[in-house]
């Protein structure tokens, strides 16, 4: 198990991010810091998929799984959704999934949800830059990662 | 209190009269103290019947053998099951009916309460043993075999003993029931079938046993650190015999998302989707794989899991698995007042919400 | 070599091989399992079967093969092989010591294992007889086999109370009593009359008889196409719990465990597998052999009564009972082959 | 099928290639499995990139497509439209987001171009999984629909028909109109409102293309775009409109009286009435809720003295159900509370009116046919305060947003007040006075200027009563000075809201709102006239505050795309719909109660998807433990692979 206190790893520590966004808010809202040219942490790469509603538990157990340091998933807030339903149905399951993942220990800020409207690119550049940085504090995800 | 003869009655009725195939039930087994499942097809087996504190199987599993089997069968029997019932083997069933697995009329649930107590943890008892095993269990009234393994009625305080014979040491000892029921039993609220055709045995409102979801809030309480170095190390242990899955009246996909051991392959599966399936996780016994699984399987039991325990009876190397599931049954009961197997036409936790649904944890 | 150990010069003797990996049963989460032993801890020999068996020293559930990784397009193999540090095992029951012998068959035969005899060459086996069965479905004696048998085992210790009678079977144990040389004392009249007086009461105790062995594999011939079997694993769950926890089950899988798809590093794992699950069998094409629960009941029981003995003349199974005691729904090797003996 | 796949990064001219190394990522991943093309070039949207595309295409064989480049928001469809011409199916071409989402937002070049090659590397790795895909065809009922008869739904309605579409027209209240019925006149112009509004409304009547269905709901609907089912609500008709001849001998007799809507309370009216006198359709009505005659022997004096038998109690209300291709929502606005504006006395003094009521004021149709005076003692007011942005532009207390056209209506009427009231004073307190539209400025200047209206910038803290006066607390934040003003009128130019029972309608045509509670429309700007949901338009205020000619132009253009989509035979859905993967389904219905277009239901124990309802947004995956479903082209298996591409 690695030990975050050591500053070395954590000056070298660079955290990867699988951040999903929902097409119509999130990855509007990402595009929109981009077109206001608001520069934010390069940290979180994103997959853009149709709705939170989408987003299926082993995604993000998976991206984990295979290393990621930190999971954001990011929809339209609550009586925006695109889809009228999918970010109330994602956060009921992602609540329990981040209770599940802080019951068995890991890391409680590893996961993280927000609602990102496509208005909100300053708020986007926010939740990830603040992301990256309590993951730097973390450091490496070595909990649920392959030991491979 | 429980008479075991009436439910022998009640079998041997059902079969004779013609309303059931078979009788899902317990008898003793020849490779334990703890009973064994048994079906009986005729009304001479009924005999055979038991009812005490060994009988741990939740036989709902049965009911879900029992469909795949006539689904793939030529000739199949349709005539409806009958099944010996404690009050979390109803709630089973009163999951698979509200998934569609079969319908009401297909079951005959011979609901049995467990009144004032549950049924005896092994592991819980080889524990007391250190590893020995127990020949004969058996529950006590005031330090006394009571009989025909027939129950203490009313005994709500868990004083009462059970009576242990340790293989080859021919003492008997009595341990506070307390002490060796299963953590399941001791926070249930339902002792009693709710969903049933018939029900032995009385509705006992008041267990004074430990509060619900006792070991979950109990596990919670441990630091971040401490949390992990646990369930890493029952993950590290874990042999992937996947009995946990086996036994699972809720695991009856045709193939597990997570891990399969069935690949469901049709005539119309292509060598594309065959060449890809998703490996959500590999099959090697490691702390990460094994987490994969885990995780998965308790999050595909959220709002469906009744708390029968049969996943933690079974691990081989005791993983408190039923842990993962009543925590996730807590919190959708306190935030989504939520409950498996009580309402056979309500939504599924999870394809369904409130406005009130928390939402403070987003950011 | 034959000396007496006072128990509590154990450790003193644990302690000299101070250059191994020391293992011994633990009583942890409700079960015995064996653990390291660090060095200068004491060893608790009271314990009952440990519930894993030793097979998983040298044939461990998570086997490397070797790495790959592509380099320019091309395909780059890196080899594995594991270069463990000499090995001790203290507290292994009778029944698991047998278990090895056949273990080994399986792995030599034809073909040298070399990852199984990397781990199988640094291991000693010091076995603990049973004064008395530690539960009613032990029947080591019905497949020829004893409380003390010292069948692969290096070493044989017998509990007589206050000390140990241990015996030194093979070159590799009599080395390893070699080194605690000092912790021992010479075996006297008294201590020798002790040990068979309990090896002879430890067997005398009454076990679950299996009756003539060959009759037993003709039967299992014949009863082949029986209706016996489904009906015997009716409850059967198709868990994996009967085979893993077997001392003698060996059937593996191999995957190609992949880090990375884009540079196409990854390992070649040999994992347990068990011929319980219904893909064991499977084909691609979906047609399944072994499709039902009765077949694969009947191949686990064929395998360790009747395929083994045609192959390499002895049983499988060496009586430990793991597979009946563990059975969540009470499927009980013994009586499915009273049953087939019986029709 | 041996995948090809083909890559280019986009320079963006430097756009992308100042933060990204372009080269490199094309470099690195002709390098990946499958990837049999990768290069970059400076403007892939240009011709020649386009060109390059559909080249790359055919000469490598390519039967999968990665663009990276910007925003799929932007040339998405550009890019798929060169695949198709290149004979690539749209579906196997991808966008790659490496502008908005990566050159754009980093600095640090070997970052970036770290970043772009997992985005990338990520398209690559899901568009290796895409299928060809062809539109859905979903055929088209030639029959529109529209919410709501202000003047945007009237305006919609005669616009769809002038195309030759039938249209059903579902309003409310008993007559059409809406709030446009209730003004005087008009900024900045001062045409009289009903004088343009009520040609429309006959026009209305008069269409036989037009079925008018006045004290009607929307009860559900079913079905999807080009082929919804709608059922629609009729209150029972207890006056007959055919026999009904308007000779006003029911409402002497009838005993009820109650504030009259079409006069925002200021007069009051009987249970049987008619709205106004032009109310189209033309005929008395019976108010249900009032009238005590559906108890016969409470009362039936109406029924006596109708001498054409016009009048049945026992009628009940029906319900239609109407084949309809396209659906036009053009609910309206309420003004916001006076009950709100407590601080102002809104709802406790009667001379402090809102906007509307004061409309009424000046109304010739009004309680005082035009005549301005103050509720309560019906004396002319001599000294009148407006108060702008009152429930506006107020995010702690009131509404967020500004109501747009209070501005201009404050300034109308001050000048309206001035043209009845010469001798007296009008104050008008604002925030700032915003006046962008064709001759509003002007109009403001003018009522300064001509009428002698005393602009005051600043807010007003209070308004109570004192000696039979209002008492006006404000603030001049440009002399810095406090304001008090013993006014006999105020008039509160109320914010915008949207229209009661607003809620309910989105709900039912499950059409999103924004965080203010007005339909959303799908895009701000692309989309503006558009709902989320396909074949519902938005018109009107029920979107958001806006005047009559903005109302007028959106009404026009949602009645234009009405009449685009329903121009063709067959409508073009998505196909990136859900696809069940039978083996693995149990029938369990948790994807069925998950789904919020009930577009899958059970068929012989399986779950099966109508691809027409089906909109891709996949909450079905996201609750099936099975997998058993997906949506095609963002199935589970892209999203690992996606996974894995990244965190390689």
């Amino acid at each position: 198990m690695s030990n975050p206190s050591q500053t070395t790893e954590v000056q070298d520590f660079e955290p990867r991010i699988v951040a999903f966004l929902c097409k119509w808010c999130s990855s509007a809202g990402s595009d929109l810091a981009g077109v206001s040219r608001i520069q934010y942490s390069a940290n979180a790469t994103p997959i853009t998929i149709p709705c939170s509603g989408s987003v299926s538990p082993m995604y993000i157990l998976s991206a984990f799984n295979k290393g990621a340091d930190g999971v954001l998933i990011s929809g339209c807030h609550p009586g925006d959704c695109h889809y009228m339903e999918g970010n109330y149905l994602a956060r009921r399951k992602l609540y329990l999934v981040k209770e599940l993942l802080q019951f068995i220990g890991l890391e409680s800020d590893r996961f993280r949800m927000s609602w990102v409207s496509a208005a909100e690119g300053a708020k986007f550049a926010e939740v990830v830059d603040e992301f990256v940085e309590d993951l730097r504090v973390l450091g490496p995800q070595n909990r649920l990662k392959a030991e491979r | 209190m429980v008479n075991v003869e009436e439910i022998r009655d009640y079998a041997a009725g059902l079969l004779e009269k013609g309303e059931v195939k078979s009788v899902l039930g317990f008898r003793r087994g020849s490779a334990s103290a703890f009973a064994e499942p048994c079906t009986i097809t005729n009304v001479g087996e009924a005999a055979s019947l038991v009812w005490d504190p060994t009988c741990l199987n939740n036989l709902a599993l049965y009911l879900v053998k029992d469909r795949k089997q006539q689904a793939v069968s030529k000739t199949p029997d349709t005539r409806p099951v009958g099944i010996v019932a404690k009050g979390c083997d109803s709630r089973a069933i009163g999951v698979l009916l509200q998934e569609n697995y079969f319908k009401r009329e297909d079951v005959v649930v011979i609901g049995v309460s467990c009144e004032g107590t549950g049924v005896v943890d092994p592991r819980k008892l080889s524990a007391k043993l250190k590893g020995r095993t127990a020949s004969r269990v058996t529950f006590a009234v005031q330090g006394s075999t009571s009989v025909a393994g027939g129950r203490t009625p009313g005994a709500t305080d868990g004083a009462d003993g059970i009576n242990v014979s340790v293989y080859g040491d021919e003492t008997e000892t009595v341990i506070p029931a307390r002490e060796v029921l299963a953590d399941r039993c001791l926070e249930c609220r339902a002792a009693a079938p709710a969903l049933n055709d018939v029900v032995f045995g009385n509705t006992v409102e008041a267990r004074d046993f430990n509060e619900p979801f006792h070991a979950a809030k109990e596990a919670e309480r441990l630091s971040e650190d401490e949390r992990w170095a646990t369930w890493e190390r029952h993950f590290d242990r874990c042999l992937r015999c996947f009995a946990c899955r086996a036994v699972c009246p809720m695991c009856y996909c045709p193939e597990c998302v997570v891990d399969s051991t069935t690949f469901v392959v049709t005539l119309g599966t292509s060598a594309e989707e065959k060449a890809n399936r998703i490996r959500w996780c590999e099959r090697s016994a490691n702390t990460s794989e094994s987490a994969v699984y885990h995780l998965t399987r308790a999050i595909h039991l959220a709002g469906r899991c009744i708390d029968c325990g049969e996943c933690e009876r079974v691990c081989p190397v005791n993983i408190p698995l039923r842990l993962l599931n009543t925590k996730l049954e807590k919190e959708a009961f306190e935030m989504f007042e939520y409950q498996a197997g009580h309402d056979i036409e309500q939504a599924s936790l999870l394809s369904s919400f409130r406005d009130e649904d928390p939402n403070s944890f987003i950011r | 070599m034959e000396k007496i150990l006072r128990q509590e010069k154990l450790r003193e003797w644990v302690d000299t091989l101070d250059d191994c990996e020391v293992y011994a049963p633990a009583f942890a989460d409700s079960v015995w399992n064996f653990a390291r032993v660090e060095a200068g801890t004491d060893i608790d020999l009271s314990h009952t079967n440990t519930i894993g068996s030793v097979k998983a020293f040298t044939f461990p559930q998570r086997e490397v093969f070797f790495r790959f990784e592509k380099k320019d397009g091309v395909p780059v193999l890196t080899p594995t092989l594991p270069d463990p540090k000499p090995t001790v095992v203290f507290g292994v029951r009778p029944c698991d010591g047998r278990g090895m012998p056949r273990n080994d068959t399986v792995f030599n035969k034809e073909f040298e294992d070399p990852y199984y005899w990397a781990r199988r060459n640094k291991l000693t086996l010091v076995g603990l007889a049973c004064n008395q069965p530690h539960s009613p479905n032990c029947f080591c004696q019905s497949v020829g086999g004893s409380p003390h048998a010292e069948e692969g085992l290096d070493i044989l210790m017998t509990d007589l109370g206050d000390r140990f009678h241990v015996k030194g079977v093979t070159a590799k144990g009599v080395e390893a009593m070699e080194r605690g040389r000092d912790a021992f004392d010479a075996v006297s009249d008294a201590d020798q009359t002790e040990v068979d007086k309990v090896h002879e009461t430890s067997r005398s105790y009454p076990q679950r008889p299996i009756g003539d062995l060959d009759a037993i594999s003709e039967a299992l011939r014949e009863s082949f196409d029986s209706p016996l079997w489904a009906d015997m694993a009716q409850h059967c769950i198709g868990c994996g719990i009967c085979t893993f926890l077997c001392p003698t089950c060996h059937c593996f899988d191999i995957n190609d465990e992949v880090i990375s798809p884009t540079t196409g590093e990854g390992e070649r794992v040999r994992t347990w597998d068990n011929c319980q699950f219904p893909d064991f069998t499977m084909h691609t094409s979906g047609h399944n052999p072994r499709g039902d629960l009765g077949s694969r009941l009947r191949q686990r029981v064929n395998h360790k009564f009747l395929y083994f003995v045609e192959n390499h003349k002895t049983q499988q199974c060496t009586g430990c009972g793991r597979c009946i005691t563990e059975c969540p729904v009470g499927i009980d090797i013994v009586a499915v082959l009273e049953r087939v003996g019986q029709s | 099928m041996t995948k090809r796949t083909g890559v280019f990064v986009c320079h963006c001219g430097k756009n992308i290639a100042a933060t990204v190394d372009v080269k490199k990522v094309a470099q690195e991943l002709a390098k990946d499995d499958g990837v049999v093309f990768s290069e970059d070039y400076v403007y892939m949207c240009s011709d020649p990139g386009q060109t390059a595309v559909i080249d790359a295409i055919k000469d490598n064989n390519l039967n999968g497509m990665v663009i990276s480049c910007c925003s799929p928001t932007l040339h998405e469809k550009t890019f798929r439209d060169a695949s198709e011409l290149g004979d690539l199916n749209a579906f196997q071409c991808e966008i790659a987001n490496i502008r908005e989402q990566c050159a754009w937002v980093h600095k640090d070049m070997e970052v970036a171009t770290e970043k772009a090659l997992k985005i990338t590397r990520a398209s690559v790795r899901r568009v290796q999984h895409n299928q060809a895909l062809e539109p859905i065809g979903v055929p088209v009922t030639r029959r529109a629909m529209v919410v709501g008869a202000g003047i945007a739904g009237i305006q919609a309605a005669l616009d769809l028909t002038d195309a030759g579409l039938d249209v059903v027209l579902v309003e409310k209240q008993a007559t059409i109109g809406g709030n446009m019925l209730k003004l005087s006149e008009t900024f900045p112009t001062l045409d009289c409102s009903q004088c343009i509004l009520s040609p429309k409304m006959v026009s209305v009547s008069k269409n036989s293309k037009i079925t008018l269905m006045t004290e009607s709901e929307v009860e559900s609907i079913s079905g999807f775009v080009g082929n919804f089912k709608v059922k629609i609500k009729k209150k029972a008709e207890f006056v007959d409109p055919e026999l009904c001849k308007l000779c006003d001998d029911c409402t002497p007799v009838c005993p009820v009286a109650v504030p009259n809507e079409y006069d925002v309370g200021l007069t009051n009216r009987r249970a049987i009435h008619i709205p106004f006198a032009q109310a189209i359709p033309a005929s008395f009505t019976l108010d249900e809720e009032a009238c005590l005659g559906l108890n016969p022997v409470v009362c039936g004096k109406c029924e006596e003295v109708c001498d054409v038998g016009a009048i049945d109690y026992d009628k009940k209300p029906t319900v239609t159900e109407e084949d309809i291709g396209a659906i036009i929502v053009s609910t309206g606005f309420d003004l916001y509370g006076m009950e709100h504006m407590g601080e102002f006395g809104g709802g406790r003094y009667p001379d402090v009116l809102d906007g509307l009521q004061f409309e009424r004021l000046c109304s010739a149709s009004g309680a005082t046919e035009g005549h301005i005076m103050r509720p309560s003692d019906h004396k002319v007011p001599k000294e009148i305060v407006f108060i702008q942005c009152s429930g506006s532009r107020d995010p702690e207390n009131h509404c967020a947003y500004c109501s747009k056209i209070c501005c201009m209506y404050t300034a109308k009427h001050a000048t309206l007040y001035k043209h009845h009231v010469p001798d007296g004073q009008a104050y008008i307190f604002y925030i700032d006075i915003r006046s962008g539209g064709k001759g509003y400025e002007e109009f403001v200047q003018r009522s300064m200027e001509n009428d002698g209206v005393i602009y005051l910038r600043g807010r007003v803290s209070r308004v109570y009563e004192k000696d039979g006066k209002l008492r006006v607390m404000g603030v001049d934040t440009l002399a810095g000075r406090n304001v008090e003003i013993d006014a006999d009128m105020v008039v509160l130019a109320q914010a915008m809201e949207p229209s009661k029972g607003t809620a309910e309608i989105a709900k039912i045509l499950k059409i999103a709102r924004d965080k203010d509670g007005f339909l959303a429309e799908a895009h701000p700007k692309l989309k503006p006239v558009e709902s989320v949901t396909a074949g519902i338009y938005l018109a009107g205020a029920a979107q958001g505050p806006k005047d009559i000619p903005e109302t007028v132009s959106q009404a026009g253009a949602a009645a234009s795309k009405v009449i685009a989509l329903l121009s063709k035979d067959q409508l073009a859905h998505s196909p990136m719909v859900a696809k069940v993967r039978d083996p693995y389904c149990t029938g369990c219905e948790m994807c069925v109660d998950a789904c919020p277009y009930d577009a899958i239901t059970l068929v012989d124990g399986k779950a099966s998807v109508n691809e027409v309802l089906c909109e891709g947004c996949g909450s079905c995956v996201g609750v099936c433990v099975r997998a058993a479903i997906d949506v095609k082209n963002v199935t589970q298996l892209q999203i690992h692979e996606m996974i894995s591409a990244i965190m390689a």
